[in-house]
């Protein structure tokens, strides 16, 4: 569903994503894990298009996109949450999603009538709300709920265009454990052919939702493999818990 | 057309002077923005006041004491307009900002009418820059050169101050990243108040320098603002290579369209201004990369 | 997203009723004034659409005024075309010119977009004021009005004439609420907010900016198209970019992104510019000073500072009203 | 007082105060913000000197409703609206800009109010657009220039450099000088029509003319760009081999002070020059340095001239806005000037050309008339309108 093919990526002297190769099928979990500034954020935004790749590239349901803007990819199926709040505060949480949903089906470019009054935007809204559990907050303000109503909301928002891959960056990251808990549950209650790549900090979630893993350590993948296999591994150990410390 | 060599050295000569009165003007502008992101719509009338005081003070103690005095005064503006509403603004977006100068050019427009009256005042060239000298074989006005000097003089200065000095690398630092700055230490409040004083000394100078050259008017502020904007926005905000820069490119198209294509002379550089929008949003040299 | 209010609809009926009672009962001068009052305000509705919604701060909506106001007299003095169709000509190239603005500001922000759209209004500026064919620097005259008489108006009279102007700023003001209200005008207003996460969403952002801004621009278009058949003469200074500012200004000092402000603001500022600069020729001074303290307040200009103050109160009131009813009707359900 | 009472603002319905028999409404439309201020303040002291000086030989007494035009057109129309309909003015003065001409043609001659022209020159307000309720008392833009071809012809100077801003009146004017040099055997090298008000360095045309092979530059500038002008022709020493000639808007007495010794030896033609020596200008220019401590300028002359125009006609017992019309066609009399009066054609101003040069003086810079020029009537320009009713 989605792929990479020796994705390189460097800021002047400084290489931060190495010969990157990745394959997601359809339907599949995968965290990536690694220390901070281990690239796994310059990753993300050369799958979504906001960086350009030196070289290698990205194919997203087999077919190339590396030469296609965040827009476009956007609309081929590939969405993203973000880590900070990217939401529209002074909006209210139904507002938000249909605002998305709006985009993926085509009225939020139509000049006639309310976007948010469509049947499909609503279908998308009713439908999102319930899968991120957000149904008695869709008539609050986004500043009004609370931190992890947020990051729950966050999700909704980019699950509202109906993606076919769904990119989650540290989307637990803030929120207490047991909320976190929750939180994987939500995930794992998501529709199994939508596939998910998450970057990940937290081991928990890590075990809790992949079904592969992926350890990234100064831009090149160290480890690709099964939950259980990462999780006797001594090199993800000394990797992961060295700048765990650090951290 | 006239083809002679003396001919085009006269008008690149000319395109020159241009390039450096316009300079004179957009380097203070320009690193203000830079520094403070602050957009002074102004500048042009602190540029007027400079060639007004320059012209007022010259009846009374020749050019020479306009030429020195002028810049002085229009700081000593700059510092009341930093401490009663620049500092204020700085938090503004840049719509407030562009219109409380806005509302400084209507201010000042009528301060100078009702000080120093709707006609046209001048001075003169001061002796010892006055007459022509010979040089590659055309007769040249010396006031021109001076001009063409100064601009290279203060270009050098600044760039010798941004290099080599304390306050250079702090002012580089400013630019690059304020925030930053202000954790190393820099006392930034401190800076951006040296650095706008200084901006409007500079427009100041080049009001008394283009004084004897043009006529002062109370509207030469609003005619000069349009041109000191795209010397700045071609040049890319903030820097000094792009002040030099953007302040070449107009003098020269503008001179050279002058000569060889009046009809379309004006409305090139604005065509120039939008390809450059189109192809560098930033500019030719932004100050940040 | 535009949303009205209370006081949103109080000012508006009282802008209404002030508006039309002076249509009705001013003096030939007060009519100039009510007039040169409609057509700035509609102007400025363009400019609060894309700067109060879409964060697009153009330095160019006069300009774009001024090419509406050509594109009209140029159509209709030496094409020979009826002025209904001149007008909708007028509307249509001011939109189209509005929108590759759009379409190449759309990429730059803040300062960057204010001297862009500023570039090439000066641009449009320099053109018409040296091309003999725009009448050059003296402009034009012998700008016919629209023709009504089948409906038994005659535009030519001051008043009908600002009777029009009055009906049709109404139109214009119920179709920028609709544009902004559309699912465009949401997605707009998202990319004000958060530009970067539209984009991550699918939107195409510079389409979305320059459809709103080719909007906008038609609607400065209509204003200016209007504006010409109101003096009648057009001159290059239309399209200065004084007038620019003096718009954004007005959008200011009204309120911005409140729709309801900008007219009142024009209102405010129109006849400010005439008691001022009957004292004193000095009125450049005055109005300088009074933007340099609206802007310094941080109201969001006179309505802002109306809603800031009045309107939460109001809307309270409102819905303790609505809420009173709803909760008898819970009652007597039970 | 800038405006009256009368004139009530904004919104307010102005009652139209009764006028007693002779008393005249005259409105001043002007642009008194802007970048013509100076032109307006000397065309206003003017019109309210020749009132003083000679309002006694009339029965007629006159109230002054001032209008600021701010130079834009539109603004223009308003004011101009106010004084005919609403002030209900019987008689309209002022005008600096061509433009504001053009944009209150129409509405003067529909609504049949007479207007004395004070300064805008544009030949079409006289030619095309002429109608029988404007007089020009000042100038038309081709009569200042077009007595300059064959004079300088006589001089013996046939090979000209033509530069003047680019607009409507600086075409006018220059095209109206090549139309009669050429004519009286001259030849145009070169012509260049510099951005008009944008343009603050000259040089670049300035090389241009000295590489032209010219005898002499022959230009109309006026205002600040006079000024900047004549100050770098002279900065590149161009005055000795070419020297300049021009419409005399650029020596103008308003600014040769500020233009300083680049102004002299410069030589230009022009309707008044404040050292014409007649009895009648010495009058004028000493009444009114005592009134404003100033040398009169051309634009003060034109002012004075246009209230003179007002008194003859109301001694004719003209009192309304038609009777008024028809006897400003018919003015004639002794000014600063010399001997002025209207053709009835064109309704523009017959009077002398006066070609001058600038010179220096025991109090700065003077004007040394060196010639003459006799009145001629401008060409029709395709003017036609009533004739003169008696």
């Amino acid at each position: 569903m989605l792929e990479t093919r020796n994705l390189d990526k460097s800021f002047g002297a400084v290489h931060v994503t190495r010969n990157v190769s990745l394959k997601l099928e359809r339907g599949e979990r995968r965290v990536i894990l690694g220390p901070n500034g281990a690239g796994k954020t310059t990753l993300f935004n050369l799958l979504v298009g906001e960086l350009t790749p030196n070289s290698g590239s990205v194919l997203l349901a087999g077919e190339d996109v590396t030469a296609l803007p965040v827009a476009k990819r956007a609309r081929r199926g590939l969405s993203r949450s973000y880590q900070k709040n990217t939401l529209f505060d002074g909006l209210t949480v139904e507002e938000n999603l249909g605002l998305a949903a709006a985009i993926h089906t085509g009225a939020g470019t139509r000049l006639w009538g309310d976007s948010l009054a469509t049947p499909e935007v609503r279908e998308i809204v009713a439908e999102v709300a319930e899968q991120v559990r957000l149904m008695p907050y869709l008539h609050a303000k986004v500043s009004e709920v609370s931190y992890g109503v947020r990051r729950q909301f966050e999700v909704g928002v980019a699950l509202a265009t109906r993606p076919l891959v769904l990119l989650m960056d540290e989307p637990t990251s803030g929120v207490g454990p047991e909320m976190a808990k929750g939180f994987h549950d939500l995930l794992n209650d998501l529709p199994r052919d939508l596939t998910l790549l998450i970057i990940e900090h937290d081991m928990d979630l890590a075990f809790d939702v992949a079904d592969t893993i992926t350890v990234l350590n100064y831009g090149e993948v160290v480890f690709d493999g099964l939950p259980e296999e990462a999780r006797g591994s001594t090199l993800l150990k000394e990797i992961y818990l060295g700048s765990w410390e650090d951290a | 057309m006239p083809l002679d060599p003396g001919f085009w050295a006269l008008q690149a000569l000319n395109a020159l002077q241009l390039s450096m009165l316009l300079f004179l003007l957009s380097i203070g502008l320009t690193v203000i923005f830079g520094l403070m992101h602050f957009v002074n719509l102004a500048h042009g009338s602190l540029y007027a006041l400079g060639a007004y005081v320059a012209a007022a003070l010259a009846t009374v103690g020749g050019y020479w004491t306009g030429f020195f005095l002028a810049p002085v005064a229009v700081a000593g503006m700059g510092i009341l307009l930093y401490s009663g509403l620049i500092r204020r603004m700085r938090k503004s977006g840049p719509m407030a900002q562009v219109l409380v100068t806005f509302g400084l050019i209507f201010a000042l427009l009528d301060l100078t009418r009702i000080i120093w009256g709707d006609i046209a005042l001048a001075i003169e060239v001061p002796s010892l820059l006055a007459g022509r000298v010979s040089l590659f074989g055309i007769d040249y006005p010396v006031y021109r050169l001076f001009i063409i000097a100064l601009g290279f003089a203060i270009f050098a200065a600044l760039a010798l101050v941004l290099k080599r000095t304390q306050i250079g690398a702090m002012i580089r630092a400013g630019v690059d990243n304020d925030a930053m700055a202000a954790c190393l230490g820099i006392n930034v409040e401190r800076l951006f108040f040296i650095v706008f004083c200084v901006g409007c000394a500079l427009a100041g100078l080049a009001g008394a320098v283009a004084a004897p050259l043009l006529s002062v008017t109370p509207d030469m502020g609003l005619q000069i603002l349009i041109p000191t904007l795209i010397v700045i926005v071609i040049g890319g905000l903030g820097s000094l290579q792009g002040a030099i820069a953007g302040s070449l490119i107009f003098g020269f198209v503008q001179t050279f369209g002058a000569v060889l294509a009046p009809q379309l002379a004006s409305v090139l550089i604005y065509a120039l201004l939008a390809a450059v929008l189109v192809i560098r949003p930033m500019g030719l040299f932004p100050a940040k990369g | 997203m535009f949303q009205h209010t209370a006081l949103r609809y109080t000012a508006l009926i009282l802008l209404a009723v002030g508006a039309f009672t002076q249509a009705v009962t001013a003096g030939y001068f007060g009519l100039e004034i009510l007039t040169e009052i409609l057509l700035l305000a509609m102007l400025v509705l363009a400019l609060d659409m894309v700067a109060g919604f879409g964060g697009m701060v153009s330095l160019c909506h006069g300009a774009l005024m001024g090419v509406g106001a050509y594109a009209y007299a140029i159509l209709t003095t030496k094409a020979g075309i009826a002025p209904p169709v001149a007008l909708g000509g007028a509307i249509a190239i001011t939109g189209a010119a509005a929108w590759v603005i759009g379409a190449i500001g759309a990429r730059s922000h803040g300062i960057y977009f204010i001297m862009a759209t500023l570039a090439f209004g000066q641009m449009a500026y320099s053109y018409v004021f040296e091309a003999p064919f725009f009448g050059g620097d003296d402009g034009m005259g012998g700008i016919p009005r629209i023709d009504l008489s089948l409906l038994g108006i005659d535009l030519n009279d001051s008043r009908s004439f600002a009777l029009f102007c009055l009906v049709l700023l109404g139109a214009t003001y119920g179709a920028a609420v609709l544009i902004l209200r559309s699912g465009l005008g949401r997605s707009l207003t998202g990319v004000m907010h958060n530009e970067q996460r539209m984009r991550a969403l699918g939107l195409t952002v510079w389409r979305v900016k320059a459809d709103v801004f080719g909007l906008s621009g038609m609607i400065a278009g209509f204003a200016g198209a209007l504006s010409a058949q109101h003096v009648m003469y057009i001159s290059p200074g239309l399209l200065g970019w004084t007038v620019s500012g003096e718009a954004l200004v007005v959008v200011i000092l009204g309120g911005l992104g409140t729709l309801v402000g900008p007219m009142i603001g024009a209102a405010a500022f129109v006849i400010l510019k005439h008691e001022v600069s009957n004292v004193t020729s000095y009125w450049h001074l005055v109005v300088g000073v009074l933007l340099i303290a609206v802007v310094m307040s941080r109201a969001n200009g006179i309505f802002g500072w109306i809603e800031a103050r009045w309107g939460a109160r109001l809307e309270r009131r409102l819905s303790d009203l609505t809420r009173k009813t709803d909760a008898e009707e819970i009652t007597t359900d039970a | 007082m800038k405006t009256t009472i009368l004139a009530a603002l904004g919104f307010a319905t102005a009652l139209s105060m009764p006028a007693s028999a002779e008393e005249i409404k005259v409105g001043l439309l002007l642009p008194y913000s802007g970048v013509y201020a100076a032109l307006s303040n000397d065309i206003e002291a003017g019109f309210e000197l020749a009132l003083e000086e000679y309002g006694a030989e009339t029965e007629a007494t006159f109230a002054l409703l001032r209008e600021d035009t701010e130079v834009k057109p539109p603004v223009a129309l308003a004011k101009a609206k106010k004084l005919i309909l609403q002030d209900k003015v019987d008689v309209m003065a002022g005008i600096v800009s061509s433009g504001v001409l053009g944009a209150v043609r129409d509405l003067v001659h529909g609504a049949g109010v007479p207007l004395i022209v004070a300064n805008a020159g544009n030949d079409e307000a006289t030619g095309a657009q002429c109608s029988p309720f404007i007089t020009r008392m000042s100038f038309s833009n081709g009569q200042v220039n077009r007595p300059m071809g064959p004079w300088m012809v006589e001089q013996g100077i046939t090979k000209v450099f033509t530069l003047a801003p680019d607009y409507a009146a600086g075409r006018q004017m220059i095209d109206s000088f090549t139309e009669t040099f050429t004519a009286a055997g001259g030849e145009i090298v070169g012509q260049e029509f510099t951005p008009f008000q944008k343009t603050q360095d000259f040089g670049p045309f300035l090389a241009k003319a000295k590489a032209s092979g010219a005898q002499a530059v022959y230009v109309f500038y006026a205002g600040g760009e006079a000024i900047s002008f004549v100050k770098q022709y002279d900065s590149f020493g161009l005055k000795a081999d070419l020297p300049l000639y021009g419409s005399g808007f650029l020596t103008s007495s308003l600014y040769v002070n500020a233009e300083g010794p680049a102004a002299e030896g410069v030589i230009t033609a022009l309707h008044y020059v404040p050292t014409i020596d007649n009895p009648e200008n010495a009058a004028f220019v000493t009444a009114f340095e005592a009134k404003t401590g100033r040398i009169p300028s051309e634009y003060a002359v034109q002012g004075f001239d246009a209230a003179r125009a007002l008194i003859e006609a109301t001694k004719t017992g003209a009192t309304d806005r038609e009777s008024l019309a028809n006897a400003l066609r018919q003015v004639h009399f002794e000014g600063p000037r010399g001997t002025l009066s209207i053709d009835p054609a064109t309704n523009n101003i017959v009077q002398p050309i006066y070609v001058y040069e600038t010179i220096a003086g025991e109090g700065g810079l003077t004007q040394k008339v060196l010639a003459e020029l006799p009145a001629t009537a401008d060409p029709l320009n395709g003017c036609t309108m009533a004739p003169v009713s008696n």
